[in-house]
């Protein structure tokens, strides 16, 4: 285990979110045919252009403020995405923003609360509950995950964020066995099935993203 | 992939561009954010009636904005719900001074991105009400899920509201009638082949060469099952059963019976799904007092049909035939 | 073969059926011989205007019948010409004493069977004009062949000769009105996918993935040519630019646009479709006045559009803004 | 070469009729491809259609007219058939029917004669001329075969239908390499050459029914 830094700056959290545009757009297509299945098959396209977006206002944006950067990307998901991701990722990025406003570094216990606040946006919003078949499946344990990196002590940002997209991975692959309850794949009722739930798959790559971005920030 | 476009990515906004120079008479276009609204608007002292929803149902939304209908449609990107600053700029745009009323078709994404911009409009100091449709009897109800969706009745919703809403009748009414439309309307649809949005470029489903899908949806999604496929009378016989049961609507109902194409399917093919259901209502002893039959609430180019009710009294009769003039539904003016 | 039919051979009759349901309070359906007739038909001394065709072509022609357009049509089986007696019996039906005027597409089969008709008429004391339109851009004309086929300008045309017979002109001004509308009238028509005829079950022709077939009719025939896909705006150039040459269209010229699906296209498409004759028409200096964009000749579940253009002048202007209160037409009444 | 009569009577034509009726129904698939290829792939069906008709007609009629049952056969596809078939088929059978009025029987002659009306009513209908790939170019050979077997004398009619039907197979095969000037096909221009004609192969059909039903009758 090489020497890692304790936080993450503001550069780490850009990084983050360039590497996610990046990784989104590469699994563009396989997001669309994971909607396809169950859904209507845009949720690739509908991340995609909303993380170009998001790259298009980062270039101009500046100072240090990881709450005011994370906002912002909050907000152009918002008015870009569409769908049910839009209001979703939109509310988890608003939700870290407002947990991280005013900060420049985020130790691992900071990153949990952050995670934490935007999950918990999530579900006030779509009112899903783990098991139901979404993102919330793969938020739930990336928390957990960052949680216990915290409590375990001496675990650097970007192990952590590793550890959070390990638990995300497990989560996501939990979809692929349960009935969805919420959102458009409920109404294929047991058709739904047997198949990877799009929403939780973009929402390990967030994390994966967060482990690869912070390893080399 | 076989369309009439240029590139994925421009279909909405190139299909606006259209829309503007057919009907730059009659409605105005904002691009940025993008919505359609009637070229009067906002009419002072009337409640003004926005919806929205992913494009690729067309004529539904924009196809109906206009007197008697709607004021303001926001066309999301194709089968994605638009996104809260559209209708936030739309419901700015008609307000007239009454509040404005949301018709919103019950789909996650839908229902959030109206709430966030019925929200944001509230904190503009603008009175907003929104009603959220579910007519779809092809899903099963149940707290715990997302619902019911809302489909053909929404069609309908829009037309008898901007009746109520060119009367001058309050929000409250308004989306009272709205909610009584919606309360006494079903719907359930099937198609024959799958749909192909522009970007995604692959069917939305596979179907046998000799199976038909029962219970789509309008977003290209799988419906309940598959089934062999069969003649219309039995096609029409499994729908409307499933509609007319649930409400249910009972011998002696009056009813407004709409056919709906889902895009790629022949008038005449309509028209003999039409007799089948007049004939499967007649025996049963419900009227069909006003109709519908063409494509009106589509997905791309699905072939296939839904098929709609709703039980009328006096008052939705009225407004139902109140005129109405917009590029999709015109009579009376 | 994947159709909302019950029997290939029942479904003119089940859809005449069914429009008989859904417009009973406004058209007469005779069965044998088969025709749709506007319910107040015939008006004194005003000019009958009667057309037909083979089915298939929904809306077009029942769905003009009514108040400023047909008084009668006669639809065949599906794609194919309708027999004389039909239009005898819708002729004598539609004669209010100031005569009757044949508006027939030109195709060997609708030319012939609608000049024995109009002999059968006239022996029976009735007169009878005809015009033969023939504004398909695609086929060449020649003293020795078939010469060119009638499509979109036969709607327009229907209007525009309703319209002039409401304002009770006499039937030499009405069909001389249709003819100046024929002769000023160009189209030209493309497919990206054939149809297929109940009777037939089998594709019209083949198409493979990355091809489109140019100057394709209104019965599944085979076009001129087949290309490459390609892009809206280069469909739309290759089209008008046929169309705009040939009568042609000049910088400066007034005329009145149809973007026709046929039948399988979503109209999404259609103002993609819009929006590069605007330009097109724009850039050669020709103003759009008057347009109609939407499925109104069709060829069952095809999916292409087709362009018409006709050369506007006030009257024609005048007459095309008149009231029409038709199934599928309707404005100002 | 068995004995044969010299002359078919009432009976003899209904038998062509509805040879004709049954041979059209065996391919009316055929007769579809064939117009799929160069026109709008209904003249197998309507035929079928007409021919049907022509036989409930049949079924009810009396006397032993030639003249009139011919008549009441063109009638009867005039207002069954549609497209361009019904009426010159139609006109055909009227045509022929005029020019035997009142016979109950016909030798070769009178059998030349018959036709001969018919393909004119046709082409006066129809405007075409023999090479513009259409029934006409089946039916003028038949003729001239029919005047052939008159001439040549000592020829019955089954004889001399079958000689008829031979001419007029010829004829129709002589349309494949054709382009259309008339009708559907002519729209395709020189993509309708190579494609036989549907037309030409129902009129060859009709003279194959009564070379069939004359010899046996
Ligand atoms: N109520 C909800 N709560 C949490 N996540 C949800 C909810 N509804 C849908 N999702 C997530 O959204 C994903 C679909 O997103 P997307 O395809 O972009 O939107 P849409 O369903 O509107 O087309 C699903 O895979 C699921 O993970
Ligand atoms: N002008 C004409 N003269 C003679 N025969 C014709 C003419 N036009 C078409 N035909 C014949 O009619 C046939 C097509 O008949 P059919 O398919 O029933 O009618 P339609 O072309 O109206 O669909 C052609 O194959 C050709 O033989
Ligand atoms: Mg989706
Ligand atoms: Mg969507
Ligand atoms: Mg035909
Ligand atoms: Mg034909």
């Amino acid at each position: 285990m090489t020497e890692e830094a304790a936080t993450i700056d503001h550069a780490g959290v850009l990084a983050w979110i360039r590497r996610y545009a990046a990784v989104i757009e590469e699994h563009r297509v396989e997001l669309v045919r994971l909607d396809t299945a169950i859904g209507d098959g845009d949720h690739g396209t509908n991340m995609d252009r909303g993380m170009k977006k998001v790259l298009e206002k980062l270039d101009g944006s500046e100072g240090d403020d990881i709450g005011a950067t994370l906002k912002a990307v909050g907000m152009t998901l918002v008015s870009s995405v569409g769908g049910a991701a839009g209001p979703l990722y939109g509310t988890l990025f608003l939700q870290m923003g407002t947990a991280t406003a005013g900060s420049s570094t985020l130790d691992v216990g900071a990153l949990a609360d952050a995670l934490d606040a935007g999950v918990k946006g999530v579900q006030a919003r779509g009112k899903a509950e783990p098991g139901d078949k979404t993102m919330v499946d793969a938020l739930l344990p990336a928390v957990a995950a960052l949680r216990e990196a915290q409590a375990d002590g001496g675990v650097g940002p970007a192990a952590a964020a590793e550890r959070a997209a390990a638990a995300a991975e497990e989560g996501m692959k939990a979809t692929i066995p349960m009935e969805a309850r919420k959102g458009r794949a409920s109404y294929l009722g047991p058709r739904s099935v047997g198949h990877q739930d799009p929403g939780a798959t973009s929402s390990y790559l967030l994390l994966r993203s967060a482990g690869e971005a912070f390893a080399t920030a | 992939m076989k369309k009439l476009i240029n590139a994925p990515d421009a279909v909405v906004r190139e299909a606006l561009e259209g829309m503007e120079h057919a009907y730059g008479d009659r409605l105005r276009i904002s691009y940025d954010p993008a919505f359609i609204v009637r070229s009067d608007a906002p009419v002072q002292g009337k409640v003004g009636i926005v919806s929205g929803g992913g494009s690729g149902h067309e004529p539904m939304h924009g196809g109906f904005v206009g007197m008697g209908m709607l004021d303001a449609a926001c066309p999301g990107e194709v089968f994605t719900s638009p996104t809260p600053d559209q209708m936030l700029e739309a419901t700015k745009a008609v307000d007239g001074g009454a509040g404005v009323l949301h018709i919103v078709k019950n789909y996650t994404g839908d229902v959030m991105n109206f709430e966030m911009a019925a929200d944001l409009a509230k904190g503009e100091g603008i009175e907003v009400e929104a009603v959220v449709t579910n007519d779809d009897v092809a899903v099963q109800d149940s707290l715990y899920t997302a619902g019911r969706r809302g489909v053909g009745i929404t069609v309908i919703a829009e037309k008898i509201c901007g009746a109520a809403a060119e009367e001058r009748k309050s929000l409250a009414e308004v989306a009272e009638i709205c909610r009584r439309v919606n309360g006494e309307g079903r719907s359930m649809g099937m198609a024959l082949t799958p749909c192909m949005t522009p970007s995604s470029g692959e069917p939305s489903f596979e179907l046998g060469e000799d199976e038909m899908e029962i219970g789509i949806g309008i977003h290209g999604e799988p419906g309940r099952y598959r089934e062999p496929m069969a003649p219309a009378a039995q096609v029409v016989d499994r729908l409307a059963t499933a509609v007319v049961e649930d409400l249910p609507y009972n011998s002696g109902d009056r009813v407004l019976a709409m056919v709906n194409g889902m895009g790629g399917t022949p008038l005449i093919e309509l028209f003999v799904v039409y007799r089948e259901l007049h004939r499967f209502l007649q025996e049963r002893g419900i009227t069909i007092e006003r109709r519908l039959v063409g494509n009106y609430i589509t997905s791309l180019e699905m072939a296939g049909c839904s098929i709609t009710l709703l039980r009328l009294d006096d008052e939705l009769t009225r407004l139902w035939d109140a005129p109405v003039d917009t590029p999709a539904l015109r009579w009376g003016a």
